[in-house]
């Protein structure tokens, strides 16, 4: 995947939506900012008890209204703060990675990754990595919505 | 057995479980309004068995008019209606003791768009079926078909002809095909990201909204469906083609582990949208992932209802991957 | 019984901020005491905070610390005294004095923000401690990024008292003319967790630790793997910065050592630790990463340790070399050269980097500590308790556990230190609640259909915030969003200022939300949730958007940026606050009984735990007699009286008035949940009763396996380790007359079908061997093994077995001990033949008796009992705790307790320990008139259920059934715990999660754009 | 049999194409549907029947009504405001001409006048051609109509092959013919042309009506139903069907609303805010389909709310076809 920035959208940055549990990978937001890691701001951040409570409307709905972008983050396997939330999601989010980037939704778009408390490093690796690839691709248009 | 002699005998076993009292509903299938149609029928009483059918165009899933009704119900299954009953058992919308499962085996049912297509759309005015053939009467014309030519997408990758679920069994055992696989779903894989969505995006733009595949399909059961529910409105009932392809990707990913690839959405869709296109991609990754096959056995937990340690991971990002190795590059 | 104090003191001295004081400081504050924690450090977390991962999950340490951080740093009744010391004790149990000097920190933590500009400008850089040196920070300070207190503090010795930090400071919280403050606390008991040190590694010179920088220890090389150690968990090793290739780890290193040093104890955590560092850095390192571990014995005895090790093996690749390496050379390059005997020859191997194993090992601040306390120590500086009473210290209502007690753990910490909880409230039962603080609050203000008016406090934070962000324009945004009525911007969002602010403006403005634009929920939240009851209003009408962690300190050099992120931030907030709902907490009444299940050690001694608690107590046992496997049991390894204490213990329980005893019986069925349990317990004379109770504890205990094979039941000399207890205490002629005893080790453990440690074999093979030998001087005893496991303080015992003439000899689990009937004249002789692996030469034994050391197996009623109270069993068929290092006596349904043998195989004195801490938890429980239900849990519509039950089947907490009548999901909110797994699952809509519906997050995700056109 | 549409259609199409913006039946994705085309070729008259009837034109799925911006800015968009000059409507069956007639009565006719509609429907000149053959789902004269109704029409065609003949019926057929030099061919439409296709029997529409007002509250609604899944596919596809439901939505600040089709058939139809729903099961839903069509129109518009187009007929997933129930009525007994 190239870095190089599309002409036409020279200057523009991405949208991302990020949900992430507030166990550990909010958490290691908190520890990111605690550490002065700098990352690019193209991130929003939404606060969910476990990553289990991704629905994926959550994830579809973000694209639907406009990110070009989603990051989701959870805790490490075992780390869950509700024993296996973030497992049981783990099946979920195969699948919608799956289904969407078939769909024709480029892959490079939709993200799922583990951070724990302690990696406020890895966070701010893990936003500069996706904010990229997702500003190589452009602006999403798969399924932002445009009123007819 | 011949296709006449299942009708006899489901007609009989039909009678015989009314007459007892065994059950106080039938559900099967009758002789629609036009040939190549045929219609749900619901008998309640011994006498009218005889309106009782089966051919190829049962392609309807019957599992879809079982909920809600009360009584001791017998259907006259397939194959796919009986996997879609298994899940739904599964999911507390049936009990098992409450039906009685007249199982046929199934050769795969008839497309009879793609019958109308090959004879020239010239007018069907007769249907018979032997020896694996259709003899038609097409414009006043006998033309005779191969089955096989005319099955429906969803028949001709089957994998499972036989009643998984059954308390009478009509019919001699059919072959069961080698699992075909996912071939389709690879072949479309393998296209470029952009292509594979141009072609999606022209399934969809078809979309009308009808519902028909939402509300014909035997494991859409919500008593409300989220495209419906206004609060909040995940996906917009307006004309958007986000919120359309929103819709059905939703749909199939409700589905996923529990399509048991009836086909009978594909066949109600009135523009054709070839819906398989999205619930096949779940149907493969369920079966590679985590090694489920919807409605095979009552007792598998539903694959999103559970989890493995060995769950696949690799789709996940792992950004220090590669770059904190300082021997590999 | 303990003597119970008539008026005590509700008070408890805690000492030590590790995972075993902050474990005992929540169960005793949050069953009705009053706490003072005491840390001689500047924040609470110790030992633990530094680890990278915990075996044998591999959870991230922190991950699963942090919240008990938060918790006890937050918690009303818990008062933290950091950089503290105990001066004295004075007082009887009951009413003790403390007296204890608080150092200055010279930062007030009231004001202090943690926002680390003070560091920012601190001239002075010194070696970081707490990443063992390998960074560093400044002379103000904060221990680790996490560390609780938040507030930052002054190293005096570094300090140059330049005042950069007071004057850049804020908050005003800097005062360099702090003085240490003595405190006199008046406290019923004290609960000693001052935790251990590691061995300083350059007592052996031979290892050149110290000298050669790619020579670390354990610890520094967690910090090294950790995310916010030095490498930021870049695995590099210290000489040159590259990636170690080849690593070394090297056992033993300052434990099980007479010759160098003088600890003959085994550290007991050193091996899987080692196993888990190994198996990190192979998957933090590159693919090729080659670990070797050199050890003696590999003592992987606790609970999924043995499958960790098989794993790390098989899986992982990492190499286990059992060979004591005794020197490490150095080559020009800075890698290391370590020599070791193989196969008759001495090889010689390079290695990029040596880790060392240190042991664990008492300080003299802790040798300080207990003469202060009065307490005693062994010769290694540990708390001398006793064996049958493993918490008591030798001084009346001082209690001690974790590595204070000898080698721990972190489970077993976790565990002591709820067990010291449970005696310190045992002590104290009288005087619980007396001295705890609760809050009143206003009643809340009537909400039912008034329209949204948002107030939003946008918090600059000195110049945390505004110093990149433009507070101003964020809250001119704030204004326009609709149903915002009041914004306004603030210095720092959370001073008293602002709460009485925030106050204020609700009342005037008519506020029914409010936002707070500042720094993270995670630790802010439940300060302005106070505010916002405080004012009148639900706490749930409180919404945080974190415009500091996530724009100004992460976006530094693009204020434009990061204000239109912040205003981003804000507008989904105010967003989401335009649909929040107040959300109500119910009162689920508590029955202060508890039912233990399980008539042996665990089981009484939890029921007597309780009893002492105060609480009801119904035992019931499904045998006709109290004692359960320690019947057979006459005296422990160190020669403690297990007969009499059973016998002392099966009275007490018998005669305590609380205690309702029910031999013979059996739980038949289970209804209800945590605070009312509706139990059916069916009598000996099958009568069946029901028993209402808050609490259960199981401790209904396991088995002996029956052996297959080594002519076990075909030949009467061939016994089971407790049957050959049992021929010993009787006087049995035959063992009192033997010449030849062979003891197996493993006998059906740490194989395919048992592939766990049975844990207390070992010992019991060596109290065997030595009361055999006490008997019969001349017996010869040869002990037959594969790793002796004579883990912590025990490993005196093995010296002493060695020095007495035992013979150990290692077998390899493929080429087994055979027994054969042997041909000796006068009697049925036994012939035993096996391979020595370490002489590599195969002998043949004539035993008179062969001892087999069986497996501990699972109890038969497990399965059934784990389906009555639905909680799981592990792989092997114990009873699986909610979290192996936090939750070691919890189930994740709540109000489910286990101890002793039912959770998995340990001696006699860990099960009394594990006994205490079930106990102490369900105090937790039983000590409250209601629980709390409601706030953030699950909702159900039942017009939109279709009872499909996928939300019963994915809750963890089994918070969720289906109906059978209605066929409609109902959601327990006792035991809901929030997570919202249920909610996602649901197809159908029917289930939402207050505090975070799909309408709220609806509406944050439609509003996180900036709604320019042509986005 | 199909036999491809004659020289002289394809030559009027072109003429078309010149002075209107031409929609006529194309083949999109193997089915034919009513688009715009920009050359003759494009037409799929020989095509069979369009899957969905023409009424997207002047009664689209999803209509924007108007937009505003939530944040106070002028970022909202203006609704469409339809078609700029004159739209030809080609090659429609004349039971789709006749639907539009019916759409004209209900909703650009009498007191109450849809705007949106009629933006649309007056820059629209429909053109059909006369059908040479049937289907077996066709039932045009089942509902009053026949293969050459010219009700709805503004032209009606016959295709002769090399030539085609005209009647030109409205005003605005007359401009249109003016524009292109077509000519009225009374002459035509006296030409025999063999027998007109069968389309299903001719049937007593007024006592049709008087029967089914006489059954609404009938048990046989219940067993009609039994098979009904509630889909909208009979009431999307069907030309007549004109109910609608107005949505607002919102995105990135815009807010939108407007009108989608709504169907009878499904249950939120009639669902009130409270949860009770008057027509609470497939009966009650399928009897208001039937009564409308065959009883209720009749009443207000003096037609039939059906033109036996047949699309319901033929893509009814579990074939309910409104042609049985009909006849049931109709039958000896009164009642089916």
């Amino acid at each position: 995947m190239t870095t190089g920035e599309n002409p036409s959208t020279a200057g523009w940055e991405p949208g991302i939506v990020a949900f992430l549990c507030n166990w550990c990978s909010y958490a290691g937001a908190d520890s990111a900012g605690v550490g002065r890691h700098q990352y690019p701001s193209s991130v929003r951040i939404i606060r969910v008890p476990c990553a289990g409570r991704i629905s994926p409307f959550f994830i579809i709905s973000a694209f639907l209204e406009g990110a070009d972008g989603v990051l989701v983050s959870g805790c490490h396997p075992g780390d869950c703060h509700y024993t296996s939330g973030n497992l049981i999601a783990r099946r979920r989010f195969i699948l919608l990675k799956s289904l969407l980037e078939h769909a024709g939704v480029e892959e490079g778009r939709l993200w799922f990754t583990w951070v724990s408390a302690s990696e406020g490093g890895r966070f701010a690796a893990v936003v500069d990595t996706v904010t990229k690839r997702v500003r190589a691709l452009g602006p999403a248009s798969c399924l932002r919505r445009r009123f007819i | 057995m011949e296709a006449s002699a299942i009708v006899r005998t489901v007609r009989e076993r039909a009678a015989e479980l009314l007459a007892s009292g065994r059950v106080d509903l039938v559900i099967g299938f009758e002789q629609g309004s036009m040939p190549m149609r045929a219609a749900p029928c619901f008998v309640s009483d011994a006498d009218g068995t005889d309106r009782l059918v089966w051919n190829s165009f049962c392609g309807v899933n019957l599992a879809r008019f079982l909920r809600g009704r009360h009584g001791r119900i017998a259907v006259v299954a397939k194959a796919c209606d009986t996997r879609a009953l298994v899940e739904l058992i599964k999911e507390n919308q049936l009990c098992r003791t409450d039906m009685v499962v007249i199982g046929v085996p199934c050769a795969g049912m008839v497309d009879s768009a793609a019958v109308e297509e090959i004879t020239g759309h010239a007018g069907i005015t007769g249907v018979e079926e032997a020896d694996g053939r259709l003899l038609l009467t097409a414009g006043g014309s006998p033309v005779s078909l191969p089955r096989e030519d005319v099955l429906c997408r969803s028949c001709r990758r089957c994998s499972t002809r036989n009643p998984v679920i059954c308390d009478i069994a009509v019919g001699e055992r059919a072959p069961e095909p080698e699992i075909p696989g996912f071939l389709d779903v690879d072949q479309f894989a393998a296209l470029p990201s952009e292509e594979r969505r141009t072609r999606i995006e022209a399934e969809m733009k078809r979309c009308i909204r009808c519902n028909a595949c939402r509300n014909v399909c035997p494991m859409c059961y919500c008593v409300r469906c989220f495209a419906d529910d206004a609060f909040p409105q995940w996906v917009g009932r307006g004309g958007d083609p986000g919120s359309v392809m929103s819709f059905h990707l939703v749909r199939a990913l409700h589905l996923a582990g529990r399509c048991v690839e009836c086909g009978a959405c594909e066949r109600a869709c009135p523009t054709g949208v070839d819906l398989g296109i999205l619930n096949r991609r779940m149907s493969a990754d369920v079966y590679r992932h985590f090694g489920y096959r919807p409605g095979m056995a009552p007792e598998i937990p539903s694959p999103l209802s559970t989890f493995s340690p060995g769950d696949p991971e690799d789709f996940m990002l792992e950004p220090d991957r590669g770059r904190s190795c300082g021997c590999g590059g | 019984m303990t003597m119970k104090p008539a008026e005590p003191t509700g008070a408890v001295l805690v000492i030590g901020g590790g995972i075993g004081g902050i474990q005992a400081s929540l169960d005793l504050a949050n069953s009705g005491f009053r706490v003072y924690l005491l840390e001689r450090l500047g924040a609470i977390g110790g030992a633990m905070a530094a680890l990278d991962k915990t075996f044998p999950t591999n959870d991230c340490s922190m991950c699963i610390l942090s919240p008990k951080l938060v918790e006890c740093g937050r918690h009303l009744n818990i008062e933290l005294l950091t950089n503290s010391e105990l001066l004295a004790l004075e007082g009887v149990p009951g009413a003790f004095i403390a007296t204890v000097e608080q150092k200055p920190r010279y930062v007030d933590i009231e004001k202090c923000t943690g926002c680390g500009e003070c560091a920012g400008v601190c001239p002075v850089r010194l070696p970081d401690a707490f990443n063992r040196g390998f960074s560093t920070r400044k002379a103000i300070y904060r221990l680790y990024e996490q560390a609780h207190p938040p507030a930052y503090q002054i190293d005096m010795n570094a300090c140059r008292r330049c005042g950069l930090c007071a004057r850049t400071c804020a908050a005003w919280a800097v005062d360099l003319s702090m003085e240490p403050v003595t405190h006199r606390l008046e406290v019923g008991a004290v609960v000693a967790c001052p935790g251990f040190e590691t061995f300083d590694a350059a007592r052996i010179a031979n290892y050149g630790y110290g000298l050669f920088p790619n020579v670390i220890t354990g610890i520094e090389f967690e910090r090294i793997l950790s995310a916010s150690g030095p490498t930021r968990g870049n695995l590099r090793r210290p000489s040159d910065g590259r990636m170690p290739r080849r690593i070394a780890w090297i056992q033993c290193v300052g434990s099980r050592d007479i010759h160098r040093v003088n600890n003959g104890y085994c550290s007991s955590v050193c091996c899987t630790s080692a196993i888990k560092e190994a198996v990190v850095a192979r998957e933090h390192g590159c693919p090729d990463l080659e670990a070797t571990v050199f050890h003696i014995d590999i003592r992987t005895h606790g609970k999924g340790f043995e499958r960790y090790f098989d794993r790390a093996r098989n899986e992982h690749g990492v190499r286990f070399a059992r060979s004591e390496i005794h020197r490490v050379f150095q080559d020009a390059s800075g890698d290391l050269i370590l020599r070791y005997p193989e196969g008759g020859a001495v090889r010689e191997e390079v290695f990029d980097l040596v880790v060392l194993s240190t042991g664990m090992v008492q300080s003299a601040a802790n040798r300080e500590l207990a003469a202060r306390l009065g307490i005693e120590l062994d010769e290694h500086g540990f708390c001398v308790t006793d064996t049958l009473s493993p918490v008591d210290t030798s001084v009346p209502g001082v209690f001690a556990a974790g590595a204070f007690t000898g080698p721990r753990d972190i489970p077993e910490t976790v565990m002591g230190a709820s067990a010291a909880a449970s005696r310190a409230a045992e002590l104290l039962s009288r005087a619980r609640h007396s001295s705890t603080r609760s809050r009143k609050y206003p009643p809340e203000k009537p909400f039912g259909g008034s329209r949204p008016r948002i107030g939003v406090f946008v918090c600059r934070c000195g110049i945390n915030i505004a110093g990149v962000v433009d507070v101003e324009a964020v809250r001119d945004h704030a204004a326009g969003l609709p149903n915002v009525v009041y914004a306004v911007d603030t210095l720092f969002a959370c001073s008293q200022d602002s709460q009485r602010m925030i106050r204020e403006a609700v009342s005037e403005h008519g506020l029914n939300r409010v936002v707070v634009a500042a720094c993270t929920p995670r630790t802010h939240e439940p300060l302005f949730q106070e505010t916002l009851r405080e004012a009148g209003l639900n706490k749930h009408l409180f919404e945080m958007a974190n415009i500091r962690d996530q724009c100004s300190w992460v976006h530094q050099a693009e204020p434009g940026n990061a204000t239109a992120k912040a205003m981003d931030l804000v507008r989904m907030s105010a967003a989401r606050a335009r649909l929040m709902k107040p959300l109500a907490q119910t009162s689920v009444g508590v029955e202060r009984s508890a039912l233990v299940i399980g008539g042996g050690v665990a089981g009484m001694v939890s029921a007597s735990a309780l009893a002492d608690q105060g609480f009801g107590v119904h035992l019931v046992e499904s045998s006709g007699r109290l004692g359960g496997n320690a019947l057979r049991l006459r005296s422990t390894l160190d020669g403690s009286d297990v007969a009499s204490f059973v016998k002392g213990l099966s009275e007490r329980v018998s005669n305590d008035p609380s205690i309702d005893l029910h031999l013979g019986a059996q739980v038949t069925d289970v209804a209800g949940f945590v605070g009312s349990f509706r139990s059916t317990v069916e009598e000996a004379d099958g009568r069946r009763v029901e028993i209402v109770h808050g609490a259960a504890v199981i401790a209904t205990g396991a088995e002996p396996h029956t052996p297959s094979g080594f002519l076990y039941g075909l030949d009467p000399g061939v016994l089971t380790l407790p049957q050959l207890e049992e021929r010993i205490s009787a006087g049995d002629p035959v063992a009192a007359s033997c010449r030849n005893v062979v003891l197996i080790q493993c006998a059906g453990s740490r194989e395919p079908g048992r592939p766990w440690c049975s844990r207390v074999c070992c010992s019991e093979s060596l109290k065997l061997a030595l009361e055999m030998l006490d008997r019969n001087p001349g017996i010869r005893i040869y002990i037959l093994y594969r790793d002796i496991r004579t883990y912590g303080l025990r490993e005196k015992y093995y010296l002493e077995a060695r020095e007495r003439g035992v013979r150990f000899l290692r077998y390899d689990p493929d080429d087994p001990p055979v027994i054969e009937r042997g041909d000796r004249e006068g009697g049925a002789g036994l012939r035993v033949t096996a391979t020595d692996t370490v002489l590599g030469e195969r002998f043949t034994i004539d035993a008179d008796l062969v001892g087999l050391a069986v497996a501990v197996v699972p109890s038969g009623s497990s399965r059934r009992l784990a389906g009555l109270f639905k909680v799981p069993l592990d792989e092997d068929g114990f009873f699986m705790e909610a979290h192996a290092k936090l939750r070691p006596v919890d189930f994740p349904t709540d109000g489910v307790f286990v101890c002793g043998l039912a959770h998995g195989p340990k001696t006699i004195d860990e099960s009394i320990v594990q006994a205490g801490a079930a106990a102490a938890r369900a105090s937790l429980v039983l000590c409250r008139d209601s629980i709390e239900a409601g706030g953030t849990v699950c909702v159900i519509d039942s017009a939109k259920c279709s009872g499909c039950g996928i939300c019963a089947l994915v809750c963890p907490f089994r918070a969720v059934e289906i109906d059978a009548e209605e066929h409609r999901a109902i959601v327990n909110e006792a035991l809901c715990k929030g997570c919202g797994l249920c909610v996602a699952s649901c197809r159908s809509g029917a289930a939402d999660l207050g505090g975070f519906t799909d309408a709220e997050i609806h509406a944050m995700i439609g509003s996180f754009t900036s709604g320019n056109a042509g986005r | 049999m199909r036999r491809p549409p004659g020289r002289g259609i394809t030559d009027l199409v072109e003429r078309l194409l010149t002075v209107a913006e031409v929609y006529a039946p194309v083949e999109r994705d193997q089915s034919v549907v009513f688009d715009r085309i920009e050359s003759a070729r494009e037409a799929a008259i020989d095509r069979g029947p369009a899957a969905l009837s023409p009424k997207n034109l002047v009664f689209p799925r999803c209509e924007m009504l108007l937009s505003s911006s939530t944040r106070g800015d002028e970022s909202g968009r203006a609704p469409d405001p339809g078609p700029g000059g004159p739209r030809v409507l080609f090659g429609v069956r004349p039971c789709d001409a006749r639907a539009i007639a019916l759409l004209d009565r209900i909703l650009g006719g009498g007191e109450k006048t849809d705007s949106y509609y009629i933006r649309r429907r007056e820059s629209l000149v429909v053109i059909s051609i006369g059908c040479t053959e049937s289907l077996e789902t066709c039932f045009c004269e089942t509902t009053g109509g026949g293969p050459r109704s010219t009700e709805g029409s503004d032209i009606l065609l016959e295709d002769l092959g090399d030539r085609c003949e005209a009647s030109i019926i409205t005003e605005k057929g007359v401009w249109l013919a003016g524009q292109i030099g077509l000519e009225h061919d009374p002459a035509g439409a006296r030409t025999p042309r063999g027998p007109a296709p069968p389309a299903g029997p001719a049937a007593d529409l007024a006592e049709l009506k008087k029967r089914l007002d006489r059954s609404f509250e009938d048990q046989c609604w219940r067993d009609i139903a039994l098979k009904c899944i509630g889909c909208g596919v009979c009431t999307f596809l069907c030309p007549a069907c004109h109910c609608f439901d107005v949505i607002d939505e919102e995105t990135a600040g815009v807010r939108v609303r407007s009108r989608i089709w709504d169907s009878c058939q499904f249950p939120a139809f009639t669902e009130q805010a409270s949860g009770y729903n008057p027509r609470p099961s497939a009966a009650e839903r399928f009897r208001q389909r039937v009564m409308h069509k065959f009883s209720y129109c009749i009443e207000r518009y003096g037609m039939p709310g059906c033109v036996g187009c047949g699309r319901c007929v033929s893509r009814c997933p579990v074939n309910l076809d409104i042609r049985t129930v009909t006849a049931s009525f109709l039958g000896d007994g009164g009642e089916p």
